[in-house]
């Protein structure tokens, strides 16, 4: 087994943190890799949920859109999608929702709308999607993003979902917010009594001041920071298998349907 | 009962210039090919509404089909941006893109409420995000009971619903296999519902719980097999995950977009013809 | 993941006296063995939730375990009245109910709101209608859009729903197949699922579109054959109507209503030797 | 062919009135075999809908409940019932409400609830089930019930569905209320400002003085009195078919699962 890389040990790591029978509110790319990991390794009851509407899916590859094929077949059931919303996420039925975003501040609030102004932006990204739901009920929110000062930003252009912002314990907000920032370069959690995301674990052979670079506020050290464990040669092996069955079966060609 | 008619006489007949259209489908069973009709049938200032603006409404975006657009995630999904989106928003091109944006549990609520003729849909929504100081219509509603602020979000009831679905028998009588999205929500909150089908039956498969549109709530039907590509139908074809990373490239650039459009959409004169000059293309 | 349980410890876990009960199923799947064992271990108080209080809630309301009834339709269904529960409600026998009276369309409304956990749920209902002059719970909410008056109730999220099903697989997801009436929609508002399945099976068919209750929404599973009887269970056994028309003989006099409730309920151990004794009497 | 009854004549007048391709809410007992004799007969491509979410039902005995296992078998799908009366029925999607009650009042107001005082009934009757939204959306109701003076009554113990009462055009009431009274001595119609009920069909044989007598309150008889042709042998035959194959059907004992 080769050495591993930051995506492997972030995909790893975030990967860990889901314990067998959490149900899973699954975002596209990094989230997707992580859940479908841990199914695949320690958590094989883990539950992913699709805002497609596909409860308990378990796909052997990893899908490139949240609506693919396999997700349905493999299903324990499909549900209209405004049901996976009122009955399943806003009524407080997911354990964890993932995210991702094209910026994160240190109160873990999140914005996939616009870099710039809303009305004149300068880069209009897709918009909310799921996510601002998911960021207020899913009971723990874990975030999986490569650390960068573009995108770890000291105030977000626009907020797209909700983190610890100030009045979200009045908010209607029914789920504890972000737990966990899950980076390329260590692990974030919230702490203190503004729930500031601190650097809270450190991954082999990276050290706090590389985290500490990535991230575009003077990131706060946690007062106890865990090191991560290394990935494993079953995880890696895992994870391998899992990316290598996922670019062959995207690799094969689709006949158009002549 | 509805009629079964060929997809340019569909759109002729139900798409109007300056209408409210909403081509649902989350991910599967998109209607691409009535979406490229309406391409080619030149129709503007349309009203679009739909969950995920993927690549069906970058390509009427771009061909200059829309003044404005409701909808809750516009993208590439799993690639990236959708640019002709992007470009009609940031720089106003082919024309400028007015935006009612939400997110999807606001337009699965507005869509339920359509569906139900109630006026507003609700839900415990729209909470941490800034959203609501961009878009008026997204409002509240006080709980009778508790006193509770409660999010509310206007009905959505398109002037025509299109959808793309696994099969209809000759009554009309539309069936769906496999993820749905939005999509049954949608045809019922339309006044009209155009359905293109991968097949005709003289009788569907029982259905017992399955997924039927009554032949009465079915406005029109074209048959129009392949209907969905790039997109999928469950137990048809797969989706062809390839096209959407191509799609990158291809819409990037305001020209090489107008060219594959003008080829492969305005250049052909039905579906069937699009996908032959796309796989001479190859 | 739901604990699988003997029906009676289901019971006697989960069902506590003046508790909010939904027994649900909507003329197919009503958990008959349920409701018998709730009158066996002697359930007082109870507030019971259902749309359609037929025998199994005149059982349950003959045998005394009710005090408060939030329906829209209590009769036998093709026969004529659900004697018992006329009783209770003209006589006070064998002790008052007090009536929470809806629509079908109200009880629908709030069972959706109580599953979304949306605090009232609304409708354009109770038009023309003496209801709401005698349930004050029927309220009414203005659309913050058009400025119309909605007619509103409060939410339905009863402590525990009990279904009847078909069938749960090994890890406790829960396939039903055929009407399911408010079923799922009562199952997921209430805070605690108990479910009587017809049978375990190692893995539930593929079910794509069918109505699947994922484990993580099921509190208990009983295995219960012949838990629906007098009810039915599609493709496992029919209504027995013919009981249906017997039963207003049997529930029209009080003595001879306690006479069975003592001999075929509370005489017997569990459903098993409820229709063994059933048998024997025919 | 045996010379035919008045509640053969009733239900095949009712019937008489479904053009085919109609969409019916159909109640049990005497609608649900008006609707399926013409089903039968002259309007294949009537669409049944009970409330119990069947939607194109097509059974080939009458059902005794509303959700009996024939309903669902022979449908086109079945829908949850929350799904029938806030898409369907409230959409207005539903052209034809049938209804029976225990009281009617000459506005066709009905009463299906309580015979005395609400709070201390004489008789406690099932109650509204479907029937109040059903009688404000369905696009027009059809009214099926045997005339006795005391089920015609001049003052309802309790109005559970509005037929024409006062101030039904700003209810919110999408449906044009009652359209046709079916009785077993006649038809009665609306008419006038205030559509008051009036005698507009009478059956062979049967003189509009019994339908007068048969109504508790004093009954108009309108301009044009439409006289019914007796039910013709293909319809009888239908009919008593239909009902001998329930009968049967009702007749075979069902095993106890056990």
């Amino acid at each position: 087994m080769s050495a591993w890389t930051r995506d492997e040990m972030m995909t790893i790591a975030a990967a860990r943190l889901l314990a067998d029978g959490m149900v899973c509110f699954v975002g596209i790319g990094l989230p997707g890799a992580a859940c479908n990991l841990a199914r695949l390794t320690h958590a094989p009851g883990l539950v992913l949920i699709y805002e497609s509407g596909t409860i308990g899916t378990r796909p052997s590859v990893l899908p490139l859109s949240i609506g693919d094929g396999e997700l349905a077949e493999t299903a324990t059931c499909v549900v209209p999608l405004p049901e996976i919303f009122s009955d399943y996420l806003q009524a407080g039925r997911i354990d964890v929702g993932f995210l991702g975003a094209a910026q994160i501040d240190r109160f873990g609030n999140l914005n996939s709308t616009v870099i710039g102004d809303y009305a004149k932006p300068r880069t209009r990204l897709p918009g909310a999607g799921g996510a601002t739901e998911i960021a207020a009920h899913a009971r723990e929110v874990f975030i999986v993003m490569k650390a960068t000062p573009r995108s770890f930003v000291p105030r977000l252009d626009f907020q797209t979902s909700g983190g610890h912002f100030p009045g979200r314990a009045v908010s209607g907000a029914t789920g504890s917010g972000p737990a966990v920032v899950v980076t390329d370069v260590g692990m974030l959690r919230p702490q203190g009594p503004r729930n500031e995301l601190a650097l809270a674990a450190t991954y082999p052979g990276i050290p706090a001041q590389e985290a500490v670079a990535a991230v575009g506020w003077p990131l706060a050290i946690a007062s106890t920071v865990e090191s991560i464990a290394p990935p494993a040669a079953a995880e890696l092996e895992a994870l391998r298998a899992l990316e290598a069955r996922t670019a062959a079966a995207h690799r094969e060609p689709v006949r158009l349907p002549l | 009962m509805p009629k079964f008619l060929a997809l340019r006489d569909a759109i002729r007949d139900h798409v109007a210039d300056g209408a409210c259209v909403a081509l649902e489908g989350f991910t599967h069973l998109i209607p691409f090919a009535a979406g490229n009709e309406i391409i080619r049938q030149g129709r503007q200032q349309l009203h679009l509404v739909r969950m995920t603006p993927d690549l069906i409404y970058d390509q009427m975006i771009g061909a200059g089909c829309a003044r404005r657009l409701t909808f809750s995630w516009g993208g590439n999904p799993g690639v990236g941006s959708a640019h002709r989106i992007r470009d009609a928003v940031e720089q106003g091109w082919p024309r400028p893109l007015e935006l009612d944006e939400h997110t999807h549990a606001g337009m699965a609520a507005a869509y339920r409420a359509g569906a139900a003729r109630l006026p507003f849909g609700m839900l415990r929504g729209y909470i941490g995000t800034d959203l609501p100081q961009h878009n008026a219509r997204i409002g509240s509603v006080r709980c009778p009971y508790t006193g509770e602020e409660i999010a509310a979000v206007p009905a959505l009831n398109p002037d025509v619903a299109i959808l793309h679905a696994q099969r209809a028998d000759r009554r009309g009588n539309v069936a769906i296999t496999g993820i749905t999205g939005a999509a049954r929500e949608a045809a019922l909150a339309a006044a009209k519902l155009v359905v293109t089908v991968e097949e005709v039956v003289e009788e569907l498969p029982p259905a017992m719980n399955g997924i039927v549109l009554p032949h009465f709530v079915v406005t029109a039907i074209a048959h129009c097999p392949g209907g969905a590509w790039p997109s999928y139908a469950q137990g048809h074809y797969a989706r062809d995950n390839g096209f959407y990373r191509r799609w990158d490239a291809i819409a990037r650039d305001r020209a090489q977009f107008t060219a594959w459009i003008d080829r492969h959409v305005r250049g052909t004169a039905d579906h069937h013809a699009f996908l032959a000059s796309l796989r001479l293309a190859a």
